[in-house]
């Protein structure tokens, strides 16, 4: 599901509700028909959030913050993993590198890496494409249509149109009230 | 030589803990500093070296990019 | 002058004369060393009053002198860098920093471990240890400023400008400290004649002096070489020297 | 990719990067150490240097300059995770928070408190303690440190979100550290007069305790404020 909507209506206050960071003034969210504030724990095994700050720590090298975020989530990974990965997402040569050495698009690469390392049902993803360049975006894209096929769901908002067709896309359009 | 014997040298005339405190701390100190400074020129070598490596794979997974 | 000095401005030659005077210091330092802790410890006699225990002066008097020095020339390295804004000078602010701070830490331990034996006491605030106290703090402020910057040249020039207020402020502090010492009338201690000094213990001294002095030279060399090496590790002649081998 | 689904590799993950982070720049371990070696050198300038005198107050500068040097790290904690989006990962991670709150403050302990521990005798012969109270300097340093830094952290998580929250941290936080120094001073204090002062140390030690349990459920929940 695709949210759009013009600066400040509200995208990214939806997503922090919905991944449970703020509180909601008024109702619940219900994930499987649980409140997830009742079992954050339980709802946080399968989502996957990804916000406007990416949680790439810049004095770790790229390999390192892949590392941590990997333990943090209890997944296990090995070495050759994780390079290759990086690899793919043409951070080749710089995984042991201070992130903060790194460009813009690079650093949101490192961030992204966990599309391919994690076993969520759920991904909110606030701007995703924000910096990537075009093959970054294709890339990205591709990766989408895998999880959806694999029975899962995404939740993001862009100001750029998806240029692959997805099957399965709903847009969610929020309007500036006053 | 002013001591009769080795072990009247190490006593330092019952001010041995002191005057080897002293000499000791000194030289951890001088041979502490020396040893990470010339383990700081070896890790520049190598972060240099490995830099240069670093340009070299990305050169080659530019050019095999380039080629698919 | 000039001419002379120009070339040694590019930091290829400089990193090529350190490797020239490297050897020269160390042999020096080591071999002055050697002769005047064996000389100090083992020939030079004891002393009446103090017995053995002043021995300890064979490495507390060069520190202290060499912590001294060797803030001076890094203060006036720091007025070259900025006067005439060589880069080679605030890295040789940089490498003298921490060898200096050495000294400095090593003449205060070794004047509390005579402290103890003599005045009962490890550290008393005497004008003298509070000076020395301090000027440690100097040296690892500059040491932490210089670190503190993600841009190194303009965290050297920082730091060359610390040292300069450093060096004024050293005198002022060193003298507002004696002037408070004897308004306060601590702990009285009685620091005994280096003048009258006898000449068989005055030359391992010296020795020693001399050794400490290369020693912080040759140790300073070996700092400017990394410093010099790391400001232009992304250059040719860095890239070639370390591909050598 | 295997899933591994254990307690122990989320505290080691936390504690490493943190204290990877600190180790990496060297400043933040030593800067606090030598905010604590200058202030003790103000006291003997400011009120002379007569052993005496420094004697009797050392426990106190002691005490009063670890507070102090122990603030300067607390912004930090979770200043950086705050501001990089680390601590919403932390948030969304499946395993309690407090957990992962626990192991933030142990790498806390670990690069400021612990370090000071070790210093303690250097500063108690600067101040002229006597000797028989030095064992109860380290040892009250080291139940207290812990302690200020779990208290600290429950200030620091209160006041991240913040822009300038570094200052009324301080007003936050001192006041609560106010019990560790009267226990931990009056043991210092006993121990000079040769008296026990195991009282002071397990009262001290009870308060570290409570605060194992409840300050990671404090401070979590504080963070979930500040994020939010």
């Amino acid at each position: 599901m695709q949210i759009e909507g013009p600066n400040g209506a509200g995208k990214t206050s939806l997503l922090r509700i919905i991944s449970g960071f703020a509180r909601p003034d008024e109702g619940n969210v219900l994930f499987n028909n649980q409140n997830i504030a009742e079992d954050y724990d339980n709802f946080a095994q399968s989502l996957l959030f990804i916000g406007h700050r990416t949680g790439v720590n810049l004095q770790l090298t790229a390999y390192e913050n892949v590392q941590h975020w990997l333990g943090v989530h209890g997944y296990g990974c090995t070495e050759d993993e994780i390079y290759s990965l990086l690899g793919k997402l043409g951070l080749v040569g710089l995984e042991d590198v201070p992130a903060r050495t790194l460009s813009a698009g690079q650093q949101r690469r490192v961030a992204l890496v966990r599309l391919w390392l994690n076993q969520a049902k759920l991904w909110i993803l606030d701007e995703p494409f924000t910096a990537l360049d075009k093959r970054g975006v294709a890339m990205l894209q591709g990766r989408f249509q895998e999880h959806l096929d694999s029975g899962g769901s995404i939740l993001l908002t862009t100001h750029q149109d998806l240029t692959n067709s997805f099957s399965s896309l709903q847009t969610l359009v929020l309007e500036y009230r006053h | 030589m002013q001591f009769e014997s080795f072990s009247d040298f190490i006593a330092m005339g019952g001010y041995g803990f002191y005057v080897w405190l002293s000499f000791g701390s000194c030289l951890a100190i001088i041979l502490g500093l020396l040893f990470v400074s010339l383990y700081e020129g070896k890790r520049l070598k190598e972060e240099v070296k490995m830099q240069m490596s670093r340009e070299e794979r990305i050169k080659k997974a530019k050019e095999a990019e380039a080629q698919a | 002058m000039w001419k002379w000095l120009h070339p040694y401005a590019k930091a290829e030659r400089a990193y090529q004369l350190c490797n020239t005077l490297l050897p020269y210091f160390a042999v020096v330092s080591v071999l002055s060393i050697v002769v005047g802790w064996i000389w100090g410890l083992a020939y030079a006699p004891a002393d009446y009053q103090q017995k053995d225990s002043y021995r300890i002066i064979f490495i507390h008097v060069p520190s202290a002198i060499l912590s001294m020095g060797a803030y001076s020339s890094m203060a006036i390295a720091a007025i070259v860098a900025l006067v005439w804004q060589l880069r080679n000078a605030e890295l040789a602010v940089i490498a003298i920093a921490p060898v200096g701070a050495a000294m400095t830490a090593i003449a205060l331990i070794t004047g509390a471990a005579w402290g103890k034996p003599m005045w009962g006491a490890w550290w008393v605030w005497d004008a003298r240890l509070t000076s020395e106290l301090i000027l440690l703090f100097l040296y690892l402020g500059v040491l932490s400023l210089y670190h503190a910057f993600e841009d190194k040249k303009a965290g050297g020039r920082a730091a060359c400008i610390l040292a300069i207020v450093g060096v004024v402020n050293l005198p002022i502090i060193h003298f507002s400290v004696e002037w408070w010492n004897t308004l306060h009338q601590g702990a009285t201690i009685t620091k005994f004649d280096t003048s009258a000094i006898d000449p068989s213990m005055l030359w391992p001294l010296l020795i020693n002096i001399l050794g400490f002095a290369a020693l912080v030279g040759a140790m300073s060399l070996v700092r400017l070489k990394n410093e010099i090496m790391q400001a232009d590790k992304h250059r040719p002649w860095v890239r070639q020297l370390v591909s050598r081998g | 990719m295997q899933v591994s689904n254990s307690y122990w590799t989320l505290f080691c993950n936390v504690y490493r990067k943190d204290v990877t982070l600190a180790f990496r720049q060297r400043a933040e371990i030593v800067n606090p150490l030598l905010f604590f070696l200058i202030v003790i050198t103000l006291f003997p300038l400011a009120i002379g240097p007569e052993p005496a005198l420094l004697a009797r107050m050392a426990p106190g500068i002691i005490w009063v300059a670890a507070l102090l040097s122990t603030m300067l790290g607390l912004d930090k904690i979770f200043r950086d995770d705050y501001m990089d989006g680390s601590l919403e990962q932390l948030i969304a991670s499946p395993y309690p928070l407090s957990l992962a709150v626990l192991a933030k403050v142990a790498a806390h302990w670990t690069t400021a408190g612990l370090p000071m521990v070790v210093m303690a005798p250097v500063f108690a012969l600067l101040m002229n303690l006597e000797p028989q109270a030095l064992g109860a300097t380290v040892l009250t340093l080291l139940i207290g440190t812990p302690l200020l830094s779990f208290i600290g952290a429950i200030g620091a998580g209160l006041t991240v979100g913040l822009q300038k929250g570094g200052i009324l941290m301080s007003l936050l936080v001192l006041p609560l550290y106010i019990p560790v120094l009267i226990f931990a001073t009056s043991a210092i204090d006993t121990s000079i007069m040769s008296l026990a002062y195991s009282g002071q140390l397990a009262i001290l030690g009870a308060m570290l305790a409570v605060a194992f349990v409840a300050a990671p459920i404090a401070i979590s929940s504080a963070l979930r404020v500040s994020v939010s």
